[in-house]
């Protein structure tokens, strides 16, 4: 059986319980079934019936116990109370033990309807004394209610405070470090020996002439054997300028440009005026 | 009266203007970690007998009123919650057997008991989460708070009411413990709405 | 010590758990009417030279700290951090060029300076301004303190060392190292067809 249980109704007013339940005075019948809402399962219902015995819990009689929730059980229905299905297996159950406790004992039978019986004494102790404690617990000095802390403290308050470090050769390297990264930049252009564009240009319209064969571009390159041409970098800069040159000359109609394909050798001949 | 030394003066102010109850600890840290423990005696049994009591709560302490002053100080309007009978019982549960699982909540209650039952009481702050019990699915285990003692006035869990005469009675031990002390005997059948050992829900 | 009479304690707890200060007027009407000055008077005695004391302004009464314990409510922790990275160059350009506007100092770092860091080099106590420049706009100018002496142990900023010094120290490597790496390889012919290129001309 689930209690219908919301935070919010636990607090409510209507349902407060602060301390034992209010079993303890006999009751007429009608008044103790309007109750049946307020049993929290058939174990708090059997822990009420047996305090009605007022006996201590550790000598009720079982026996009368069952019959009076057998009794009750039996005219809830007759009143047709809707009851849970956890209140009717407990009446099946103990009506079960009853039997067993009455019936000639049968000396296989593990356990013993007694110790049947002793069980659920033993846990009726059990929610009998919690249900005590609580009550006790509730009845003690509260905070807010008997027992009131200072409404209106100073507060302590710990201000933090940075102490700053740092170590001097931090500020000397800090230092070089912006000198180091915001120092002019100077570029300087290494002077070196070029192919100029206008003698790449009367080289390869020389060379060109009126040839309508195709050649490579390259061929147009002075030979290496003559002296200063075996430079790398002059041969670079020769194929660059004469690159130019063939496309200056494309411009000019006196020639035509072929690549097949990319990075392919570049071809060149002159075009027929 | 002899004047109060200035150790004593230092630690009476500090819990006075503290927002919270302080631990000893804290209390020396913030004192520069003074030696707090015999100042802290010293001013509890100075204010003994007075309308303010310096008490010790689960470790913590604080200035209140006096408990038997109570019926002039309280308020018209209660700011204390009213529990519930299930909150209350779920309460006493937890404090006296702690930590427990909410299985074995329910096998003493005897009735499933509400996830929003133990919310309350957490919320409340007085029952917290401490863990899991390393048992087969591993069910979470709930304990009691300092706040929980603050607020009914325990100085720790041995201040229960009655704690002593219940755990002498065997009263807070398992059924299943007591039956097999009693009975010398295994245990059998058990009848319904007896002890879930799992952790179903 | 005698112990307090029951109004005494009565006025003491009201008094302690009021939100706010209370007149003696409501001190009785609270407490049904009872004559409560002697009571406050010998509260107020009571608590004389003890960490809280019972002090009455504007005919209000209410217990506080005492006052020369103040300094315990607000006390100062220190925690020691380091120069973040921007603020010691900061610091570094403070102490080579002083005095430096925020704009100098930005233009020597070559990044923006947030206002955050000087004002970390000001809490720290090392950088102090210093007036303003005379140049329109008149900005704020900064210098280091003695404090700023004392910390790094210098006897003056003399002590810095030149920028000569810097580099004879290797800090003004670590660009020249990179300058190296740039440029310092052979810018020769690399492309993968360069030998082709050479073999078929």
């Amino acid at each position: 059986m689930e209690e219908a249980a919301s935070p919010s109704s636990l607090f409510d007013g209507d349902e407060v319980w602060d301390g034992l339940p209010a079993s303890a005075p006999a009751r007429d019948d009608a008044a103790l079934y309007l109750e049946l809402e307020n049993w929290e399962g058939p174990l708090d219902l059997l822990l009420d019936l047996a305090r009605r015995q007022k006996v201590d819990l550790r000598t009720i009689s079982i026996l009368d116990l069952v019959d009076q929730y057998l009794g009750y059980i039996d005219r809830a229905e007759a009143m047709r109370l809707e009851l849970a299905a956890d209140y009717l297996v407990m009446a099946a159950w103990l009506a079960y033990l009853k039997s067993l406790l009455l019936l000639p004992r049968d000396p296989e039978m593990q356990p013993s309807p007694e110790e049947l019986a002793l069980r659920l004494q033993l846990r009726l102790q059990r929610l009998g004394a919690m249900r005590e404690a609580g009550a006790r617990l509730m009845g003690r000095d509260r905070l807010g209610r008997d027992v009131f802390l200072r409404a209106a403290p100073e507060g302590l308050r710990v201000d933090r405070r940075h102490r700053w470090t740092c170590d001097l050769f931090d500020v000397i390297q800090a230092y070089g470090a912006v000198k180091a990264r915001t120092a002019p930049v100077v570029h300087m252009v290494r002077e070196r020996a070029v192919m100029t564009l206008e003698s790449a240009l009367s080289r390869v319209a020389a060379l060109l002439g009126t040839s309508l064969e195709w050649q490579d571009l390259r061929s147009f390159l002075p030979p290496r054997a003559e002296p200063g041409w075996e430079d790398p970098m002059l041969r670079r800069s020769a194929l660059a300028s004469s690159f130019v040159a063939a496309l200056e000359l494309a411009k000019q109609g006196k020639a035509e440009i072929l690549q097949d394909e990319t990075f392919g050798p570049i071809l060149v001949r002159a075009l027929a005026a | 009266m002899s004047a109060p030394d200035d150790l004593v003066r230092a630690v009476e102010a500090t819990l006075f203007a503290s927002e919270k109850p302080l631990t000893a600890e804290e209390i020396s840290r913030h004192l520069g970690g003074a030696m707090v423990r015999s100042a802290l005696a010293e001013l509890a049994a100075h204010y003994e007998g007075r309308g303010i009591e310096l008490v010790e709560r689960g470790g913590r302490w604080h200035f209140q009123t006096a408990g038997d002053l109570a019926h002039l100080l309280r308020r018209e309007k209660e700011d204390v919650r009213r529990l519930s009978r299930a909150a209350t019982e779920a309460l006493a549960i937890v404090a006296y057997h702690e930590p427990v699982s909410r299985a074995e909540i329910e096998a003493i209650r005897g009735v499933q008991t509400a996830k929003g039952t133990l919310d309350v009481l957490m919320e409340a702050g007085w029952v917290r989460v401490a863990g899991r019990r390393e048992v087969p699915g591993r069910p979470t285990i709930y304990a009691t708070t300092p706040e929980f003692l603050a607020h009914f006035s325990l100085s720790s869990r041995r201040d229960l009411p009655g704690i002593d005469e219940l755990r002498a009675a065997g009263l807070l031990d398992p059924v299943d413990d007591a039956y097999a002390l009693l009975t010398g005997g295994e245990d059998g059948d058990r009848g319904p709405n007896s002890e879930k050992e799992d952790e179903s829900s």
